[in-house]
């Protein structure tokens, strides 16, 4: 491997991102995931950082699920896209950032579309007056919430109480970083370092201390490929394509894995459990799976937030090891306290995969 | 164990690193010219088997040097050998002998 | 006094040009950018089909121009259209005036890692045809030598037949040069099992198919009809290579100790610079337009101007000194047919 | 007549006792196993066969004909048959003579069975009788047609040219030992002979010799070695006999009922396959008759020599030899024996191994049947009457690729009003014939038995065929009682002879080239003759008939590649065209194409031939 010349790729495919003030937008599916992963954006933005960041509560989803799983045309998904640039405009505000990378590839396409076809924005423009009476401007930039965090990952360092460092060993974490296939798969040039070697999540492992895993399965889908998860006919499909990504990342001992996509920890995290069931086989030390992190959990992590506060303890794969590694000290205890410190009861265990 | 109503399914993909060259050198040894084959289907599109099993000289060429040697014996389970592959073929391949010996060479059972 | 003709580019077609213009008793001037002759195939090890070694045809046809004037390290600063001349001005002050100008100015290499999911560039056990034939003449490049090499990968069309690569135009000779390289690779490792990814093999020229089978039948290269799609490293530091086999129709990968990109020909920026300065047209796929590709491959819409080689596309060896030969003849008579 | 000793022995007979006791044991144990090799059914065939006295009388003929006259080298080669015959009848005669003499002078020596051999040693017949002097005379005349023999022999194996060979065998060392015992027990016994004639009595030759010997030999004393010198001859020829070409004279008395008992070759290497093996005299006629003899490469993997690796159990070349072979069976028409090569050759490649094997039981026949049923009337299922034939015309693989033939047979059917209906149209399974060839004998069985079926409830009553290659097949192997099996060139003669259709003759000169399976294979020679001559002129190739040259394309050979075939293809068609023909005709689509890669004339099946002459208008 040869650094300089990804350096290269990267300083070829660097974007635009403005400083403050986004309209922000939820993924559908990631609040009940991993629910403190927007909350802790949020946070780290407003709190940490100190930026403008406003939120709509009147937004809904951006037709992207249901427009890759080919239920709703795609006229459907840009008046839906339509409308909430028009709550965007409404809010006065004209950067966008999306916390979903299939919003994120959505929006996308449609702003490149319009931008092809003109006369396709005109159309949407008339379906979204009919049905809302709604009008809106395109915004000015449009970012991925990983772009923000990216921009922000030195500052994010500074202010840093943990490193991805095996405390005992002093060695940097392996880390493997997982990009969400719509975030520069399609608009290469829209996404941080580009599509073949992006470098939005690889920049931040970088800045707090970890090391970057490249492995031979590294662009590869972390296999949920909306319609072959949702048809169940397809599910093995969907579990072979997270195998393959294992399979191929075993050999380099990875001690977590970042993701930026909804699906992708999602996934990551829930198919190694199916793994460990069907076929016996676990990818961490001692029986443990590898833990698979949002980049918020991350950040959250190493600005020194509880790991039951982040939610870890809604990940499939048991985090601890990787807590015990980088040193951050958590209580067994409260692994399944509620915020009122309510116990919610232990969640039945697998049988092949160690959990804690 | 399939508890879950679905599991890993085996990859169609062919895998080089995996594939066992040894039975197709040995082939090679004795049809040097069955690698000469350059895909143009002629022996297919003649072949009267094709209507029964799919056979096609070409594709078991293929198959066995893409270690998916089941799938050529499925392909040529019909063969007649009547000998029309060798009349069509540009390359001048002996496709019967060529036949014969991957029925000498390879074993069904062999094979997991 | 000697009829002058300015002749851009001291690559194969320049020298060839030069030499004819020589015995023709004319005056040839070659300005050549770089700092010595033969352009593209100096560099190269041996030409097929014949295996000739590429160095004796070049020091040949240095041999045979050495009375041109030769301005190495030179370039065109600018050139304007006098009444029924030409005004070039060079870089090195010096300002030649001509009735006729040839262009020999070539072609360029695709750069191989504008393909970045190839990763020229990134992964160490990347290189291409032009690195390949480098280290076949000089033995030096850490890439291969040293290496236990088991496996080895050519990628035909890169950055050739592919508008995401900006070049839609076939670059004619990398899928004889990827059988030459494999051929030659193939008699250095003779245990190496040799892969070829092609979307097609174009083997058009005299001797071509026969080589073709040779490689097939004698040593054992594996053709594989499929565009490579991703190359990623594993852990050992090989590289991995993914296609679809579309004769199988089913996804293909394989790990490999070297792969060999094959760069396509793509236009030279600095003919379409100076190209510029006369308002020569530029066709579709950048290079240079003739008067027609049938009849008048060799001359420009200009008067005066005369192209030979692969500035006007892709060519072969022979192709190149062909047209550098009917290029002079077309000077000779027209020069001819003026004085008369 | 006087008996010299009265012992009517002497030591010198040892030598000839050990040779005859070896071979006639050795023959006897070996023609017991052959019998108990053969299956029980051909067992029952070979004995009945001995009792019948037709099939006996015609094994009485051969035996005389071909063992003994060499008829079929005589009809082959003059000079050859004369050498073959001159040695084998002349020593027939030879023991026929010395055993009635024996019988006749003293029968009381008949169970001493040296006593006919050196009957002039031990006995002294007068030869101022008649009946001394006669046999006397008979006994040196043989003697002297046998040393003629011998005299060609020995300069046909110096000079094979004389006698129009270009090819002969090359001897092994047992060979040579038995041909050299032979040649010298002749002129041994000439000299025993001569020496003994003074005092036995003796005729032309030997009384002649006496004298010459007497004039400047004297010495009784040289009588008895040339007597033990003949004996050791004797001995050493039968000793050696088993293991050399010369086994070839036992082996055929007993091949010879076998054959015309009917029995054919099912064991590679048992039974009557074996027994063609030791009869193959490894004469060499097959290395010129052999069409790839022409490429010198191939003159070793000739009949002569598949039977001699056999008999050495050379595995790797027996294996060679078989799969090289064009099947073309023109060995099999020259041989003066009657060895089949083309037969032994499909015997040695059905006893390979192979792991795979195909299997046709998923092809559906009932739905090749919808696509050429036309004679059974679907609703219930009878056969629709018709007073026309009902003929089925199965293209064959081969005939796909010469469209032009099933297109002409066709248009030649519409026009002689014939009812027929095309079997493979869209396709249908091999006859089998290119799998039995190849050796695979059960995977052939299993297409002719789907081809029945659909033949069967086609309700055709006659079966057309363009190929001879399915042709061969059909006759031989399929079991279609009631419905007639019938090669287009036979049918389209019988056209012409009943008047359907009229061919209008024209002046091209055509040469009609024997497809081997249709030739050799079935033996039609005549009827594709008769249909050429009526639509021009016939010419014949150099060698025609039964001899006729492969044109190299045949599916017998397994392994001769495109390549190797080149060469075979050009001296066929060099024979075909040495009358100067303007198109040359063939009845086989395989011939057809091979012929067409490399002729510089035009190259037509007889259909094509057919279907022009009747289009043509009258001159």
């Amino acid at each position: 491997m040869i650094y300089q010349g990804k350096q290269k790729i990267w300083s070829d495919y660097q974007k635009e991102i403005p400083d403050d003030h986004w309209y922000y937008v939820r993924s559908c599916i990631r609040q009940n995931f991993f629910p403190a992963s927007e909350k802790m954006f949020l946070e780290i933005c407003r709190d940490v950082l100190g930026k403008d960041v406003h939120e709509n509560e009147h937004h809904t989803t951006c037709g992207g699920i249901a427009y890759h799983c080919d239920t709703i045309p795609q006229e459907t998904a840009m008046t839906i896209v339509a409308r909430q640039f028009a709550l965007m405009t409404e809010a006065g505000y004209e950067n966008y950032a999306a916390s979903c990378i299939t919003s994120f590839g959505n929006y996308t396409e449609i702003l490149e579309t319009w931008h092809e076809f003109p006369e396709l924005e005109t159309k949407i423009r008339e379906l979204l007056w009919k049905s809302c009476r709604k009008e809106f401007k395109k915004p000015k930039y449009l970012a991925h919430t990983s772009d923000l965090i990216y921009k922000f990952r030195n500052e994010i360092a500074e202010k840093a109480k943990f490193r991805l460092v095996n405390k005992e060993t002093g060695e940097p974490l392996r880390v493997v970083e997982h990009i969400g296939c719509h975030y520069s798969k399609m608009f290469p040039s829209k996404g941080v370092g580009g599509a073949e070697y992006p470098y939005v999540l690889a920049g931040m492992i970088e800045s707090w201390g970890g090391n970057v895993i490249d492995y031979p399965e590294r662009r590869h889908c972390c296999g949920y490929g909306f319609r072959q998860y949702h048809v169940k006919a397809n599910r093995s499909y969907s579990l072979s394509n997270t195998y393959k990504k294992f399979e191929s990342m075993e050999p380099y001992k990875p001690d977590m894995i970042i993701t930026n996509c909804p699906g992708c920890p999602y996934f990551l995290d829930r198919w190694q459990y199916v793994i460990a069931e069907t076929e016996g086989k676990t990818y961490g030390q001692n029986g443990f799976g590898i833990p698979v992190l949002t980049y918020e959990e991350v950040a959250g992590l190493v600005l020194g937030y509880d790991p039951w506060d982040l939610g870890l303890q809604l990940h499939q794969v048991g985090a601890e090891p990787l807590l015990d590694k980088i040193g951050i000290e958590y209580n067994p205890e409260d692994k399944y306290k509620g915020l009122d410190k309510k116990d919610l009861m232990r969640p039945e265990l697998p049988t092949n995969l160690k959990c804690f | 164990m399939n508890i879950f109503g679905f599991r890993i399914s085996p990859s169609s993909a062919i895998n080089l690193d995996n594939v066992d060259k040894e039975r197709f050198r040995e082939l090679c040894r004795i049809e040097p010219d069955a690698v000469r084959c350059m895909a143009c289907g002629s022996c297919s599109a003649t072949c009267p088997a094709a209507g029964f099993s799919g056979m096609s000289v070409r594709k078991v060429l293929l198959y066995l040097q893409r270690g998916k040697e089941e799938e050529a014996f499925k392909l040529m389970s019909n063969c007649m050998l009547c000998g029309k592959c060798t009349m069509v073929c540009p390359r001048g391949i002996n496709t019967r002998h060529l036949i014969l010996s991957i029925c000498r060479i390879y074993d069904k059972e062999e094979k997991k | 006094m000697k009829e002058i003709v300015v002749i851009i580019g001291g690559g194969i077609a320049g020298l060839e040009a030069a030499s004819q213009l020589l015995k023709l008793g004319y005056s040839p001037i070659i300005v050549e950018k770089s700092d010595r002759l033969g352009g593209h195939v100096a560099r190269w090890n041996r030409l097929f089909p014949d295996m000739t070694p590429a160095q004796d045809l070049v020091s040949e046809l240095i041999a045979s121009s050495k009375d041109a004037n030769i301005f190495l390290n030179t370039e065109i600063s600018f050139i304007n259209r006098l009444k029924d001349s030409y005004n070039i001005m060079l870089s090195n002050g010096i300002s030649i005036i001509s009735k006729y100008i040839l262009y020999t100015t070539g072609f360029r290499l695709f750069e191989a890692q504008k393909k970045e999911e190839y990763g020229y560039g990134i992964y160490n056990q990347v290189i291409t045809n032009a690195d390949l034939e480098h280290w076949f003449n000089t033995n030096k490049d850490d890439r291969i030598s040293g290496k236990d090499i088991k496996s080895i990968g050519f990628v035909h069309c890169v950055g050739s037949r592919d508008e995401k690569a900006r070049n839609s135009q076939c670059s004619k000779v990398c899928c004889i040069t990827a059988i030459k390289q494999a051929i030659e690779l193939k008699e250095k490792y003779p245990e190496a099992e040799i892969y070829c990814f092609y979307m097609d093999l174009r083997l058009f020229g005299k001797k071509f198919e026969d080589f073709y089978t040779k490689a097939q039948r004698d040593h054992g290269i594996h053709f594989i009809r499929g565009r490579v799609s991703e190359v990623s490293e594993n852990i050992n530091g090989q590289v991995i290579v993914k296609a679809e086999d579309t004769l199988a129709g089913k996804p293909l990968k394989v790990t490999l100790d070297l792969l060999v990109l094959m760069s396509g020909m793509v236009c030279n920026p600095d003919s379409t610079k100076s190209a510029s300065m006369l308002s020569l047209p530029i066709d579709s796929d950048g290079f240079l337009k003739s008067s027609d590709n049938v009849f008048h491959i060799t001359s420009s819409p200009r008067k005066g101007i005369y192209y030979a080689g692969a500035c006007t596309g892709p060519k072969t060896v022979p192709e190149t000194l062909a047209e550098a030969r009917s290029a002079v003849l077309e000077i000779h008579s027209t020069i001819t047919g003026e004085a008369r | 007549m006087r008996e010299i000793y009265l012992s009517g022995y002497n030591n010198f007979v040892l030598p000839f006792m050990i040779g005859m006791i070896f071979v006639l044991s050795w023959c006897v144990i070996g023609a017991a196993r052959i019998i108990l090799q053969l299956t029980g059914e051909d067992r029952k065939k070979f004995f009945l066969s001995l009792i019948n006295p037709k099939i006996m009388a015609k094994n009485v003929r051969d035996w005389f004909c071909d063992c003994l006259f060499h008829v079929k080298l005589w009809k082959r080669n003059m000079l050859l048959g004369y050498m073959h015959s001159s040695i084998a009848f002349g020593w027939f005669m030879l023991i026929v003579i010395g055993h009635i003499e024996v019988f006749l002078y003293t029968p009381q020596r008949v169970h001493q069975i040296w006593y006919p051999i050196f009957f002039r040693y031990f006995v002294a017949v007068t030869d101022s009788t008649m009946k001394g002097s006669f046999f006397f005379f008979l006994m040196d005349f043989f003697l002297l047609v046998i040393l003629s023999g011998i005299i060609l022999a020995i300069i046909k194996r110096a000079r094979s040219r004389f006698f129009g060979m270009r090819r002969t065998t090359n001897p092994s060392i047992t060979d040579l030992i038995g041909l050299y015992s032979l040649w010298c027990i002749f002129p041994l016994r000439l000299l025993a002979e001569g020496f003994t004639a003074d005092i036995s009595g003796g005729s032309f030759l030997t009384k002649s010799l006496n004298m010459v010997l007497h004039s400047f030999l004297s010495d009784q004393m040289n009588m008895l070695p040339t007597w033990w010198a003949y004996s050791i001859a004797l001995g050493v020829f039968m000793c050696i006999l088993p293991f050399s070409r010369y086994m070839h004279i036992p082996a055929e008395i007993l091949l010879i009922p076998m054959r015309n008992a009917g029995i054919k070759v099912t064991h590679a290497r048992k039974g009557y396959a074996k027994l063609q093996v030791y009869s193959c005299p490894s004469c060499g006629v097959c290395i010129d008759a052999c069409p790839m003899s022409t490429v010198k490469a191939n003159t070793k993997d000739t009949t002569v020599y598949l039977n001699r690796q056999i008999k050495r159990y050379n595995e790797r070349r027996i294996e060679e030899i078989s799969d090289k072979c064009l099947l073309c069976g023109k060995c099999t028409a020259v041989c003066p024996v009657g060895v089949q090569g083309d037969m032994m050759r499909i015997a040695q490649r059905s006893v390979r191994k192979y792991k795979l094997a195909p299997s046709y039981a998923n092809i559906d026949e009932n739905a090749l049947l919808e696509r050429c049923n036309k004679f059974v009337n679907t609703s219930n299922n009878t056969v629709t009457s018709d007073r026309n034939q009902r003929v089925m015309y199965f293209a064959g693989c081969m005939t796909s690729l010469t469209p032009s033939i099933s297109k002409s047979t066709a248009a030649i059917l519409q026009k002689a009003g014939i009812r027929f209906e095309i079997m493979d149209k869209d396709g249908g399974i091999c006859c089998g014939r290119p799998m039995f060839m190849a050796g695979r004998i059960a995977q052939a069985k299993e297409m002719i038995e789907k081809n029945t079926a659909i033949i069967k409830a086609s309700g055709a009553d006659t079966l057309l065929l363009s190929c001879p290659i399915c042709y061969k097949i059909f006759k031989e192997q399929y079991q279609l009682e009631g419905i007639e099996v019938i090669h287009h060139t036979e049918f389209f003669d019988r056209l012409i002879e009943s008047g359907k259709i009229t061919l209008n003759g024209s002046d091209t000169r055509y040469v009609y080239h024997d497809p081997c399976e249709l030739g050799r294979g079935c033996g039609i020679y005549e009827q594709p003759r008769n249909v050429v001559r009526k639509a021009g002129e016939l010419v014949e190739a150099e060698k025609h008939g039964k001899e006729s040259i492969c044109c190299g394309g045949s599916l017998g050979s397994l392994t001769l590649g495109f390549d190797k075939r080149k060469a075979l293809t050009e001296n066929a068609l060099a024979n075909l065209t040495i009358a100067s023909p303007d198109t040359i005709v063939t009845a086989c689509p395989l011939c057809r194409s091979t012929f067409n890669r490399y002729s510089d004339i035009p190259v037509k099946d007889i259909a094509e031939i057919v279907d022009e002459a009747t289009r043509k208008k009258k001159r």
